[in-house]
Formats: C-alpha cells, structure tokens, sequence
C-alpha cells in the first residue's frame, strides 16, 4: 500500500486517503465543437499506459480534497514524485532513460512465480551445477 | 502425439512412467511463419490451436516472454460464464461456453470444466432491475438463467448468510446453471499441446522487442532471439497490450490495473457453486483441491507489478464474511496479483488496427478467462481470413471514436 | 437581495434540538460497562457553530484576527484556539479553515467576517446542523483511535495544536487535539451513530464512560 | 491412565514448567503436556508419531518440524462447533488446558487409515497432473468424478457454525520494525531503540529469543538463553519500543506497509475468554507503516531427500535440537544423523547428552575436520563419511536406516548399503535464509554458491540480518544485527547507538557440501517415494516425470507437480525440488529460476483481516435527523447508497399489516388526493458561492443559467464529456453569487469531486467555491393538494401562489424555525420543499403532524415517490438510465443549451456518429394492453413476438408500477427510435411463457399539462 505526499498537507499520508483519477495532464481541447470524432475519441479513451514511468492524477479525498500529481513507477511502484495542480514533472521517462531501464526495476511475479533464465540472479550466481 | 486414457495411465504405471512423451516441443525459431502470435497465455495458445485445427493453417509461432500460461492464465479464479447483459457480448461469451462444454474431449486434456452453476446475488431494487434485465436479455438470446429469490438462493447455498440481519440482505440472485470453473493451468496446457500437435512452434523465453513494419504493413518481430518474418502477426498479451502497441506505433484505449485474488487453505468440501456479488463486491468459489478462491475489483491505478494494495484485500474478505460468517475461522494462505487491460466499456479490443496484418485482441479486462476458447476460435478465423469474425466485429477500436460502446459495467462490476 | 445570501438558522425561541447522536443513545448503550475506573471516555459537544471558510489566506487572516482576535493558522494541520480555549480555526485545504465556535455565535461571525472581506473571492458557509464533536480522553483513548483511524496519532506526530482530516473506520472525520489529555472527532451528522457504535464497540476492552 | 507418563519426555530440562501439566485431547485420546510445551512437542512427549495421513497417497505422517515450516502436522482444532479451527500447526500451537486437537485426514482413523491402503495399491497411477490426463470420458461423467475428487482432497473443515470471537486491527507507524526476535533481531532492535528510534519488534514464537533459546553456545559466559532474557528485559524498559510475541509478519507490501498478526488469546483457550470481566479480541492485525524494516527472520533447515523420508520419525535436525533442549523431549531412542553440514551435528551431541543412543551420523563429506566432528568422534559416535542415508525403513514409524557410500556429482550410490536399527533419522541439507518477506515486494532473490542458498534481493528502506542474510556464526550475527539496527536508527534520522557486542566462543565450522536430493540404488522413478514437498506428496519422480514431459520452467514443475502450493508454501521443499529440477535439465539452481513468495508468509483467519469490519460495522448505515420517527412509525426501509431510506409505511388495517402494494396504493392516494409528506434530506445538497457561480453552472450543465434570477429554482442535467447523463437535480438562485446545488442521493459525493475536479484541473480561473451541506440541511416535502393549507398553518412565509410561483423559493419560519422552502414538485402535486437546520427537522416534522391530521397528512416512502414520479414521466438517473443514455434519448432537449458560447461537458459528444443514431434507444412510456397488468421491470422488449430465439431485442422497461390513480399498471421503457414509434406496439416475452402487449406512448401519464403542480 502506497505510503503518499500530498503537496498541499506537505506530509506522507495513506494510500486510502487518496483515489488515483487516471492519467495526468489531460487537457480537454479548448474548442471541442471544432474536433474531430477521432480527436474526441481520443481525448475521451486513449490514455498513455506505459510499463515504467507514469504521470497520474490523485485527488486527497480524504483530506484537503485537493486534486494533484504524482510520478509513479509502474512496475516498481516507486513514486518519483509529487506535484501540485498546474506544475510540470521534474522527472520524467526521459530524464530517467539511463538508469531507469526495466530490467533495472525489481518486478513483482505473483503468485508463486519464477524468474527465468533472462532474471540477473543469473549473472549474480556461479551457476553451480547440481 | 500420445493419447491420454485411464488405460494409458495403468500402461504407464507398469513402465514407472518413463515413457511419457513432451508435452510440447522446445523448437528453435525459424526464418518465417505464416502466423505469429504474440502471448503464450490461454487466448493466443487457443488462437494457435484453431489456426491449425480449423483452418489448416500450421506455419505457426507462439512467441512467449516468459513460459506459456504464465501471465492472467495462471492467476485468474477460473469463473466461467456467458450471461452477459448486450447482444454483442452474451454472444462472444455464449460461444465460448459451448466450447467449453466439450473442450476436454477436444483437446484430450482435462480441463476439469465444473459446470457447478454461478450465483450473481442482488442486494438492492436496483440490483434486480439489473438482474432482470440481464436474465430476462440472456434467455432471449438462448443461454440459460433464472432469477431467484432469496429462498431460492438460501436452497442453493444453505450455508450464506441469506437473513435480513445483513447490512445488504440477499434480496435474490441470477442463477446461471451452465456456469462454472475450470482447471485455468489445464486450459493453456491443453491448447499448447494441440497447437504443437498440429505443428505449432512455441517459443517461450522468446521476448518480442519490435515489430517490423514496411510501408504500413507488418512484415515480422524482432525477438531477443532474433528476428522472425511473419504474413500476419495477432498481438494476445493482456496487460501488455498498450506496451506492444506503443512499439508498433499506436496507443490503445487501455489501462492496466492490478487485479488481485487470494486463497484459502484447503477445506473439506463445502461450496458447490460460485457466488457472485456486485454489491457486497466479492466473489468466491471453492476449487477441486479444497481452497476457497476469492477475488474482488481492480486497484483503481495503472501497475504492472503483479500485486496490488492490501485495503483490496481486506474489503473483499469483509464482503465474503458478510456473505459468509461461518469463514470468519478459516484461513487465507496466498494471495497474489495480475495485470488486466481494462477498457473504457469493460468490454474486449478484437481488431484490425492502423499497421495492416497487425490484430489486436487485448481489453478482456477481469474476464478473460472465460472467454479462452471463443475468443482463439473468433480470432483464429479473423487472422485466417483476413477479416473480423462477425462475433468479434463489434469489437473493433474505432468504437472508441464513433461512440458505440458496449458497456458492460453492470455484468462485470465485481472482477471476474 | 445581497450577492450571497446570508441566513440565521437557529429559532429564536426555545425549539427543541436534536444532536447527530441522539440516536444512538451511547449512555443507555454503555451503561453495562461505564465505570468509575472507565479507560476512555466520551463527550459529545453538540451543537456548536461550524463554519468554513473558503478563501486567499492573506485576506481571510486579517479578516479573522480582526473578528476572532485568531491569527488564522496558516501551516497545513495546524489547529487554533482562542484564550478561551472555545473558539477554534483549523486548517483543512490551502483555501479551507474550519472555524467552531459556542452555539449561536456563528451568524454574527459570519456577517462579522464577510462586513471584513469585503469584495474579496471567498465563501463562508454555515455547516453547524451537519456536523458533531464528540470528545475522547482517558488513558485509552490514543488506543482507540490507533483501532479506528489510519494516521499516526503518537504524540511525536501528532502534538497538541494539530487538526487532520483523514479515514475513521470507514467514515472520514477530523481528529483534533486540543490538549493533551483531550482529543476531538468532527464526524458528519449522518455518519455520527455509525462512528457512535464503533467506538463503543472500539473501547469495550478499555472500558467506555459516556459524559453528557 | 497410561496417557499421563509422557515415555520421551526427559526428566529435565527445557523451557517447560513440569508443576504445571496440562491435559488435551488428540484424536479423542486423552494426554497429558506441560505448560510451556506446544501441541506438537507434547504429542512427541507422548510418544504420538502419526499426526496425519498425507492427502494424495494417505501416508502416515508425524512430526518433521517445530516451527512454521512444518508440513504434517496440520489438525484441526476446537472444543465446540462454532471455534472449529481448520489447519492448525501443531508445531505453533502452545498447548492450554482442555485443547482438543484431531488430525485432518484419515479415514476411519489415522492409525488405521482405508485411504492408505487405496493410496499403496494406486500411488503408481497417481503421477503429477493425472488428472489432467483422465476422468475424460464419458463427457456426462466427470461432475460424477469430480465430487470424489473434492471429497478426498482438502485438510481439515471450516466451522458451520458463526465465530463466537471479535478481532480488530491496530494502526501502527514505527521508525524501525524488527521482523524477527532471535540474536539478529534482538541485537537490531536494541541498538535501534537506544538510539531512540520508535521500534516495534515481533517475533512469532510464544517467547521471544529464536534460535537463542535452544542454543549450545555461551555469551558472555552465560548460556544464550539468558543474554536473550537481559535483552529483552532493557526492551520492554524503554517506552519508545513496542514488543509484540506471538505475532507474526505476514505480509510485506508496498513502501513498507507490513501486516503483523498477534494472535492474543489462541494460547488460551479455542474462544477468547474474558479480561477482567470484557470481551477481549482472539486475534490482532497491526497494519503497520515503518520508516526502515529490518528482516531478522532466521534461515530454515532443508531436509534431505531419500526414499521414505516421510515415514513418522524422520526429523529435521535441528528440530531434534529444539525438541531436546526447550520442551524437555527426545523424540525416540536410537537416532542416525544424516548431514551435509557441520551445524546439524548438535542434534547429535544433543542427542547423547540426553542420554539417548547416537546409532550414528551420516555425513556425506569425504572429511569432515569440523569442532563439533571432533566432539561428536570424542564422545564416541560412529561418523560415517562420504556418505548418506538412502532409505528410511519402517512403515508406522521408522525402524532401520539404510546408509551408503554415495558419489554426489555422479549421482549414483556407490558400494553396497548397510542398514542401521534405528527409530529416528535426522536430517540436514543445510540451510535456507527465510527470504519471503522481501519477495512480497517483488525483491528477487539472489542465489549464493558459499551458503547454498538465496538471500533477500534489494528492497528500497529493508536491510536483511543474521540468518535472513545468510550470516549463521552467531557472534556475527549478533554484530550484524547491532550493526544494522544502528543504520536503521540513523536511516530514520535518530543517532546510531551500536550495542556492546558480546564475547561469544567461536566454533569452527567446515564447509558444507551442496547435497538435495540423496542417490538410490534405483533409478529415480523405479526407487521408493523420496518425498519433496510432504503436504503435496510431491515426490522426486513426480519432478523427473514432469520435466521429461517438457515443463522444463520451474513454475510450471512446481504447478503441474502442485510442489509448494501447500499451507506451508514449501518451506521445506522447494529448494530441493529446484535442485531436482535443475539436475533433470542440467541446469544451475539460479538458471531453473528462484522462488518468488507471495503473502501470507503463514496463514492468516479471515477474521483477523476484517477487524471490527464484520457484522453491524461492516459498512456505515447513514441517517437522516428523522431516521428515528421512521422507526418508531414502522418505516420498511430501502437502502440507497449507505442511507437507509424509508421505502414505505405498512399500517395495520383490522389487525393485519399492510402488504407493499397496499401501503404504497395508500399513499400514492394520499398525496394526489390530500397530502403527504417525505424525507428528502438524503438529497445531495452543495452550497455554490462565487461570482463566476453562474458560470460555472452554464458549463456543467446541460442547460442554460445565465436568466435564473435569485429567488427562482431551476432543474438542470449533468452529463460527462463523453454525453452521457451523470446526474440530475434542481439548482437555486439564492443570490447573484450564490446557488445551491441538489443531486441524486447517490450521487451526491460524485459530483461534489466532479466540480472540484473541473474547477482545480481545468478552470482555476473561474471565482467559485463549492461546499456540501447535505448533511447541514434536513429536507421534508410536503406535497399534494392540501400542502399549501397545512404549510400555512405554521409558516410566516406568504404561500399566495402569485408570490410564491411554481419554481420559487422563499425564506421564512416553519414551525418556529428558520427555514428555506423551495416551491419545486417531483410528484406533479403542489408541493413544498422545506429546508431546515438538521439539528431541528424533528420538532418542525412533529409540528406538521400535529397540523396534518385534519388534511390527513401521510408520510410517504421512496416506492411512492417513484410511482408518483414516473406517473409524470420523471426519470431516476440510474435506473431510467445506465450510462448509455444522453439527454436527447431522453427527449429533454427542452434542458439543452445547443446555443451556449461555452461547449459546455458533453456537448460534442452529442453530434459523434453513434449518438446521431436515428434508432438510439429513446425513452417512451408503455401502457400495457391489458390495464391489469404490471410489466416486470427488467422486461425486454421486441417487435416481433414470433421470431425464434435469439430474439431482436429493442429496448427494455426501466420504470413500472401500478398507479393507483389510473387504476392500470404503466412504464417507462427505452426503446430503438421509440420517440418516432408513438402508437406503435411492442411486445415482452417473459419467462414463465407469457408474452404481454403495450403501446408506446409519451412517458407522462398523468396531468401532462402539469396543471397540478401550478394550483
């Protein structure tokens, strides 16, 4: 469960105080009468869904009510960080393209899983054989 | 290959089981295939099998990151029905459940389909406004279902708390007698071993990291094990789907979310169907081995971790000792996570999309599992002729656009 | 007719009044194990004058400290009192305070405050009928509030002077500190008799002594 | 009784308290234990070796283990039908007064078992996955099969009865949580604390100290147990640290969020008994949120694996240890060792120490130089070197150990096999770091070749110690622990506070050999069972087979053979099986994959987890300041959302109480003929003040706002941007600057955050402050013919319907109280809306009933209102529409801003091809052709009555109700185009075979030209 800072109480606050509202920086097209069917399809449905990198919108429900970002890890689940309504990431899936590559996150398998020969325990072992 | 048989077992035995044959092959890539399919879960092994079986059509490649039945096949809690609430579903899910209903005989597999009958419990008058309307939907269009009440639920299941001391008493239920569970391993194994039987190459711990596309058209994948050429590749990877999209140049109208289920430890036998509840929001069905399998909604944020938040976890198990007072004693011994690509409408992608002879099938949400066998046999036809199966036609993505969607929130509110 | 339309909702003569918990009856609920040596115990301050105040800090402090004689509390969570010590201003949202003050006080503030704000952009709306206070303290009360609440509630984290909003079993209330010994739950009216019986049900191993 | 001399019960030692002896029951027998013991310890005492029956092959199975890695001994618990206990570990139970214990499986009993006998004659034909390979045909049998299936399968049954217990949960936060109370954790934990970090320590023993407690080494000159009794003595001194026995971590979740269960009362007693005279929660779930984690939660000690090593008195090791040294028991006489390692050879020296006879220790190094091999050769044992045992003999209980020199890289037996009496066989195949926590995060583990095992991966705010770590030699462990609990300390920002490290005798180990599974003379799958995973009967066969059959990932051999998918995970089996695995495919232990462990590390009562969420508490019931006067006047109620709303009021007319129909017809009556009254108050209300209020309205809104003058009320549609409708309700100019908003009851919090999402996200420009009040204001209408007679009785406000229009608000008293009264009608009577400050809606209620007798005022319910409503063609979001519905198929263009310079939410989706359709489901009444009739609500509608299945199905009934008033049943319906189908039939197709006929017509059915509404 997410531990999250709210920018506007300025504390880590639980997860269930929050509610996640789906893709960040959703901008409703300033004159919708003049899009087309497709931009407005687009505009309703089609969301960035990246493995990686993630800018979300929270709300503080319960809390100070107040709508803002967070910068999230989609595998790892790491919040990079928070932000408020109207600012821009400072860190982004570019800005974090060297270190940030997949293989590097640990990923969480489910239920009892394994991790195939491609997983870095590999290169960590002298793969003794038995 | 071998033929399974309880006489073939005894033969076995006699030998001390040293003859038992691969299942399937461990194949090394070729040049080309006629058809690629991307994702070794349930729906691409089961679009193999009917591309080979049905269509003839053999020169084909299960490309497989991982190992086959590994992602939503292996996690899903196994529910299986059809009554869905709109025409275009009912009948994608209705076709599948025909399928299901002879599928072990098909395949030569068990798949232990149980058809122990699934209950969706209404609590409020609303709850069966929507259940009539579905029931009374789902009979029209041929598939089985009754709407009980709460006596009738009580006969059925004696052992859930159907009283008005409940904070949502049972007011009834839909009553699907054809529903039910099946054994999910089984289900990918069966088709992987048909597929291989009719020649089809699965290449696990083979990860496709592009597609090759000229003028428009896909021409074939680039794998961490080379590339390979392909006439047409159909894209089956779930919660992967926006991933493969994005490579291929497009977004799609998904979201991955967790979906999260747990288990009990094994019981003596004590529920013999599956309850459903919107509502109260929980579901539970008690599997061959004797563990209650429970499952509930979605995290409400995008993660491909396999593993979700724990107040989930909790509203679900409050929801199954409200239904069930008597499991407040038993214990949950695993829980674990998937990834479930979630629509706009809660209802599938089965599509062409904008590179030609690149399909899609993705969007299954938290209902994949059931819908295995119809939707390898819908998109086994689409990606042999070249065309949408009519049962999959209203499916495409452009309903994203033109608005028509499908909405099935009311039959899949509780994941499933 | 003004702009905003300003309205005194208590009768000037006597009229019966019923708090959020009157229904729940606590002391005949407790009754059975209300004691002498009770670890929790509960106070209900009913019928207080609630008001929020929704605005530019700048503006709204001036206009407070002018009305209350309250600098108005400008570090999230933070919670204020006057001498006093009945009159209160909590922060809840960058452009959200909460303002409790005695029983029929709250009309001549609000037209107090608004005279002071002038044309200013804020709101000030009585919401007195749709919340309570119920008051815990004793030895346990921290315990039940660890039972109930999801935030950190150890004095380190939560001193004296802190007011939050956050998730009370499954309702969402404000707990408050206003002293040490005393802690406070802002719970909304139709939410109250669940909050009522949970902390009942809460404080049973403790012990629950209930104070009209 | 022969029951009460216990036979392997030592005359000493142990952590037992011999002046209290306890009696329990197993199996229905009667035994006697002592206090201090744990029910497994006890039955060994007693000379108990089956426990159980294995649930594949019905094999006697005893004890192997004594902790939570035990695979057996699983038996269900409890004295009473409801505190029936499903699949308690012996081995974690602690014995108590009265316990009653029997096994889980076995049939008619456990020593003389039926099943068993099937499971010898068919085990051959069980191998992994059978059934997937059978029970085919015929199709029509396998629901036959498959209930002999379920029935042989499961452990123990869940109660049917309600759990007597309460439990509840206990939020903590911490800077430092120490998972693991042994010489890592206890070391952490001080030195954490010291420097005064806030520090919750748990462990899930009934005493804290782990492996210190049944440990042969001396620190500081003092046996270990009591350096662990002085430690935990300065912990419990100090109040920033929390101490928390008998509770285990089980889950490790995101941001170091762990779940810990203290179980309170299970030593007690099988019902929590009372604590001073209240009720006390059996068990404790403490969601714990904590700034550093530190995993101090040991290693466990693999087994080996050799034919019949699941026959009773096969032992771990290092079991036999703490069997001998903490309860005082020595579970059987004549003992062979059979070891990798150094470290197991205390189990011997224990074991003689006890006055036991060592027959000899195995080992299957060529030679061992170790301390404890020359102290074990010392005190005379027979070392046999280079070797291993093969196979344990005995079928109840072990009776000789076959024992041969064996070639580990071969793979192969070498030499012929001596077999040794003996009633006990040990083993050891070193040791596996307890990892789980961390794989809960999704921390892979790493595989290392020095310890032979995996240790935690890298999780953001963990550090591993001790024996999670793979650190053993216990002066490092406890320097590690001391180390790592400072860095924790510092990490939370408090000092660094290591401890003063103990002098510890440092005992010489040599190194271990890599050995999992023992060779036979036999091939693999023509020896007896070598069991992997013993609650699985998973054998090493059973893994060859399935390799060979090309389940060649490790997760699909640990699904196909269902290896470590038990209660206990495969605490003791996985790794073996891993390495079996990996010898099948030629593989490395790394290359055939690691184990990921998902939570619960053990299992958890669902109880646990719901907390005080269960029964009345479950979820909130919201009232109205009125709820009471509902009850107390026989009120049925409706829930909608978390309200409870009055549905309708049953009367007893002659003695009998009305039926729905009846009541309801009463009240439709009521209010169309004199007047009735209904709590509105759940209506979401929002205060709106701001200049840019109007605005705003103009854009969330369907409708136009900019003309709504102050004192006027008008009702307005709220769609999302897809076009759909959201929500409905009435909006009131209360001044220039000042609205307040109504929504549905369930929608109430939905729009509250659906305004603040499009004020904070896309027009902060806009001065507009939204604030609910729904709770603030209770809401009575009075509605019907007479409401404006009775109202005027106790208002101030001037009613004249010329001052006081149809859509107007005033303000003014009722009944003594200051009130707003909103002229606006849902039952197409005149009707009053009045609004007051909650606190005093009853005495103003009351007021109205002493008034409205003589108007034969009647209070009213949600099922009338819905009637009177849908008589005038009134829909209910939700129920008159699904999501799928825009205002157009409505037909309330009239609420349609098509002209607003704002594109207000949902516009443009209006004019997307679909929502041009002309055959879009539109909403039309139905009157049904026979008047008696009620059509079902849920009802699908067709043109076409002949048509065979499947049918086309144009629309469906929304809304239906028999309307007193019209003396005939009546609908709202969608249908395909219904809007140009006026007159048209339709018909619906019901289930019991009828097929009822209805006309489509306009959805008003009553007073169209809303006359009644405007007296």
């Amino acid at each position: 469960m997410f531990n999250i800072y709210c920018p506007y109480c300025e504390e880590h606050r639980e997860e269930e105080e929050f509610h996640p509202k789906g893709q960040a920086h959703i901008q409703r097209p300033t004159d919708p009468d003049a899009c087309s069917d497709k931009a407005w399809g687009d505009y309703l449905f089609f969301r960035d869904n990246p493995r990686g990198i993630h800018h979300e919108l929270w709300v503080h429900a319960v809390g100070c009510r107040k709508f803002f970002n967070i910068t999230r890890h989609t595998v790892s689940y790491a919040i990079l960080e928070t932000y408020k309504m109207g600012e821009q990431p400072t860190i982004t899936a570019e800005s974090l393209a060297s270190e940030e590559k997949q293989g590097d996150v640990q990923v969480a398998d489910g239920g009892l899983q394994t991790v195939g020969a491609s997983d870095n325990s590999v290169s960590e072992s002298k793969g003794a054989k038995v | 290959m071998q033929r399974y048989s309880g006489f073939g077992l005894v033969k076995h035995a006699l030998s001390h089981h040293e003859n038992w044959q691969r299942q399937w092959r461990n194949p090394t890539p070729k040049k080309e295939y006629d058809v690629i399919i991307v994702g070794g879960g349930g729906h691409g092994l089961a679009t193999a099998y009917y591309l080979a079986k049905e269509h003839g059509i053999t020169n084909v490649a299960v490309i497989e990151k991982g190992w086959l039945g590994g992602g939503n096949t292996a996690r899903n809690t196994t529910i299986v029905r059809s009554n869905y609430l709109w025409d275009e579903s009912a009948a994608l899910y209705e076709h599948a459940m025909k399928l299901w209903e002879g599928l072990s005989q098909d395949i030569n597999y068990n798949v232990m389909f149980s058809q122990r009958g699934v209950l969706n419990l209404g609590h409020t008058l609303q709850d069966m406004r929507d259940i009539q309307r579905r029931v009374n939907a789902n009979r029209l269009n041929g598939i089985d279902g009754e709407v009980l009440d709460a006596r009738g639920v009580q006969e059925l299941v004696p052992i859930m708390d159907c009283s008005k001391r409940a904070r949502y008493p049972v007011m009834g239920a839909s009553w699907q007698p054809r529903a039910g569970v099946a054994r999910h391993d089984a289900v990918a194994w069966g088709y992987a071993r048909g597929a291989d039987g009719h020649g089809v190459d699965l290449l696990q711990q083979t990860e496709v990291t592009g597609f090759k596309i000229v003028d428009g058209r896909v021409v074939g994948v680039h794998t961490n094990r080379g590339d390979i050429g392909a006439k047409t590749v159909g894209c089956v990877t779930a919660g992967n789907s926006s991933v493969l999209a994005n490579m291929a140049g497009f977004n799609l109208p998904l979201e991955s979310h967790p979906l999260q289920a747990l288990v009990s430890e094994p019981l003596k036998p004590i529920l013999d169907t599956v309850v459903m509840s919107n509502h109260v929001h929980g579901y539970i069905s008690q599997s061959d081995k004797g563990d209650l399998v429970i499952g509930a909604g979605i995290d409400g944020y995008n993660g491909y971790g396999q593993r979700g938040s724990y107040p989930t976890v909790e509203h679900t198990l409050q929801a199954i000792v409200e239904m069930f007072p008597i499991f407040s004693r038993v214990r949950m011994n695993r829980q674990w996570g998937g990834i479930v690509d979630t629509c706009p409408d809660a209802c599938p992608i089965l599509s062409k999309t904008p590179v030609k002879g690149l399909y899609f099938n993705c969007g299954w949400g938290t209902g994949g599992f059931k819908a295995t066998p119809g939707s390898g046999h819908a998109f086994a036809w689409s990606l042999a002729k070249g065309q949408m199966h009519p049962l999959a036609a209203p499916f495409s993505i452009d309903r994203f656009h033109s608005g028509a969607l499908i909405d099935e929130h009311g039959a899949a509110g509780v994941a499933h | 007719m003004s702009k905003v339309a300003v309205f005194d909702t208590r009768p000037e003569q006597a009229v019966r009044a019923e708090s959020p918990l009157a229904i729940t009856r606590l002391a005949d609920r407790v009754a059975s194990n209300a004691s002498a040596e009770a670890g929790v115990t509960l106070r209900e301050k009913a019928f207080l004058g609630h008001l929020i105040l929704r605005g530019g800090a700048i503006a709204l402090d001036e206009a407070v400290r002018e009305v209350l004689g309250i600098s108005l509390p400008a570090k999230p969570s933070a919670l204020a009192h006057d001498e006093s010590g009945e009159r209160s201003i909590q922060w809840l949202s960058p452009d959200e305070w909460l303002v409790i003050v005695p029983g029929g006080e709250e009309f001549e503030l609000e037209n107090r405050l608004r005279e002071q704000m002038g044309d200013a952009h804020f709101a000030i709306v009585n919401v007195g009928g749709g919340q309570t206070v119920i008051e815990l303290s004793g030895p346990y009360a921290r315990e039940v509030l660890m039972k109930s609440a999801i935030y950190d509630v150890h004095p380190s984290h939560f001193p004296v002077g802190k007011g939050v909003t956050t998730v009370f079993a499954k309702a969402t209330a404000i707990i408050r500190r206003p002293s040490e010994d005393r802690w406070e739950l802002v719970v909304r009216r139709s939410f109250a008799d669940y909050c009522g019986r949970w902390i009942i049900d809460a404080s049973e191993e403790y012990g629950l002594n209930v104070l009209d | 009784m022969k029951h009460d001399k216990q036979p392997n019960r030592l005359l000493e030692g142990g952590r037992i308290d011999r002046d209290r002896p306890l009696t329990f029951s197993f199996n229905g027998q009667s035994y006697t234990g002592f206090a201090g013991d744990t029910l497994a310890s006890a039955l060994l005492a007693n000379g108990v070796d089956i426990v159980n029956r294995s649930f594949k092959y019905s094999r006697p199975r005893g004890i192997v283990a004594a902790g939570a890695e035990e695979p057996n001994a699983v038996v269900q618990l409890g004295s009473s039908e409801a505190a029936q206990v499903p699949n308690v570990r012996a081995t974690q139970q602690a014995l108590y007064d009265g316990l009653s214990a029997r096994s889980t499986n076995g049939w008619p009993n456990v020593q003389r078992d039926l099943m068993g006998t099937i499971g010898k004659l068919s085990g051959g034909f069980m191998p992994p996955g059978f059934y997937y390979k059978t029970f085919m045909a015929p199709a029509s049998m396998w629901m036959t099969y498959e209930k002999y299936i379920r029935k042989s399968a499961g452990l123990g049954r869940s109660p049917t009865e309600s759990d007597p217990d309460i439990y509840d949960h206990l939020h903590q936060h911490c800077d430092v949580l120490v998972i693991g109370a042994g010489p890592a954790g206890l070391a952490a934990a001080l030195s954490a604390a010291r420097g005064g970090a806030r520090v919750i320590l748990c462990d899930e023993q009934e005493t804290m100290g782990g492996s210190l407690l049944d440990s042969r080494e001396m620190l500081d000159g003092q046996p270990a147990a009591q350096w662990a009794d002085s430690a935990l003595d300065e912990l419990a001194s100090l109040d920033n640290v929390t101490l928390l026995p008998r509770t285990t971590a089980n889950g490790y979740h995101d941001h170091n969020f762990v779940t810990l269960h203290e179980r309170r009362t299970e030593h007690l007693a099988d019902v929590a008994p009372l604590a001073n005279g209240r009720r006390q929660v059996r068990s404790r779930l403490h969601r714990v949120r904590a700034g550093q984690v530190v995993l101090a939660t040991g290693a466990h000690e693999r087994p080996l694996v050799y034919a019949g090593n699941d026959v009773p008195g096969n032992l771990l090791a290092g079991a036999v240890s703490t069997y001998i040294r903490r309860y005082g028991v020595a579970p059987g006489n004549k003992l062979v060792l059979s070891t990798s390692n150094d470290h197991a050879y205390r189990a011997a020296l224990d074991w003689s120490e006890a006055g036991r006879e060592v027959v000899a220790i195995v080992d299957a190094r060529a030679n061992p130089d170790g301390e404890l091999v020359t102290q074990a050769q010392a005190l005379g044992i027979r070392v046999i070197t280079g070797s291993a045992v093969v196979e344990a003999k005995g079928a109840n209980r072990v009776t000789g150990a076959r024992v041969a020199k064996i070639d580990i890289d071969g793979f192969k037996v070498v030499g012929k096999a001596e077999e040794l009496t003996c009633d006990t066989i040990a083993s050891s195949g070193g040791y596996s770091p307890v990892i789980h926590l961390a794989s809960h995060t999704g921390a892979r583990p790493t595989w290392r070749d020095d310890i032979l095992g995996f240790v935690p991966g890298k999780v953001t705010g963990m550090t591993a110690t001790g024996g999670a770590n793979g650190v053993y030699a216990l002066a490092e462990v406890i320097a590690d622990g001391s180390q790592v609990g400072a860095q924790a300390a510092s990490a939370s920002g408090h000092q660094t506070a290591p401890i003063d490290l103990p002098s510890v005798a440092a005992i010489r180990e040599g190194a271990a050999v890599a050995l999992y599974q023992v060779p036979h003379e036999k091939t693999t799958l023509r020896a007896p069972k070598q069991f992997v995973d013993l609650q699985n009967d998973v054998t090493a066969a059973g893994i060859e087979v399935a390799t060979r059959e090309g389940f060649e990932s490790i997760e699909h051999v640990k699904r196909y053979t269902a290896m470590g998918f038990g209660t206990d995970q495969g605490k003791l089996g996985n790794i073996n099986g891993m390495a079996i695995a990996a010898r099948c495919l030629k593989r490395s232990i790394p290359e055939v994959g690691t184990t990921v462990f998902r939570p619960n590390y053990t299992p958890v009562t669902f109880g646990a987890i719901v907390g005080r969420h269960c029964r009345e508490l479950f979820d909130p019931e919201r009232y109205t300041s009125l709820h009471e006067w509902h009850i107390k006047h026989g009120a049925e109620f409706e829930d909608v959302g978390q309200w409870k709303r009055p549905w309708y009021f049953p009367q007893t007319v002659n003695g009998k109480p009305e039926t729905m129909h009846e009541a309801v017809a009463r009240e439709c009556r009521a209010v169309r003929e004199k007047v009735g009254i209904l709590d509105a108050t759940t209506l979401g209300k929002i205060d709106i003040q701001g200049k840019d209020a109007r605005e705003f309205l103009g854009r969330v809104y369907t409708n136009k706002w900019e003309k709504l003058a102050v004192g006027r009320v008008r009702y307005g549609l709220m769609c999302k941007d897809d076009g759909m409708l959201m929500d409905d309700g009435t909006t009131s100019c209360l001044g220039e600057n000042h609205f307040l908003m109504t929504t549905t009851t369930g929608g109430a919090a939905g729009v509250m955050e659906w305004l603040e999402l499009w004020h904070q996200t896309e027009w902060p420009e806009l001065e507009v402050y939204f604030t609910s009040v729904t709770d603030h204001w209770a809401t009575m209408t009075v509605t019907g013919p007479e409401a404006r007679n009775l109202l005027a009785e106790i208002t101030d406000i001037d009613l004249d319907r010329d001052t006081f229009k149809f859509m107007d608000w005033r303000e003014g008293k009722v009944a003594g109280v200051p009130a707003r009264v909103f002229r606006i009608s849902f039952t197409g009577e005149l009707a009053y809306e009045i609004n007051v400050q909650a606190n005093y809606a009853m005495p103003v209620w009351e007021a109205l009933f002493e008034h409205g007798d003589k108007y034969g005022l009647t209070p009213y319910g949600t099922e009338t209102m819905h009637v009177l409503r849908a008589e005038k063609g009134m829909i209910i979001v939700g129920q008159d529409t699904d999501g799928s519905v825009t205002p157009e198929d409505l037909g309330m263009h009239w609420a349609i801003g098509y002209d607003k310079p704002f594109s207000w939410i949902g516009k443009r989706a209006l004019t997307r091809p679909d929502t041009r359709r002309e055959n879009r489901k539109q909403l039309v009444g139905l009157r049904p052709k026979d008047p008696k009739v009620v059509l079902q609500e849920g009802a699908q509608i067709v043109f076409d009555p002949d048509q065979a299945i499947p049918m086309a199905m144009m629309g469906h009934v929304t809304s239906s109700y028999y309307s007193p008033i019209l003396d005939s049943g009546f609908a709202l319906a969608v249908v395909k185009g219904g809007h140009k189908r006026m007159g048209d039939t339709v018909y619906l197709p019901m289930a019991d075979g009828q097929t009822h006929a209805a006309e489509i017509v306009g959805p008003i059915f009553y007073d169209p030209k809303g006359a009644r509404q405007n007296v």
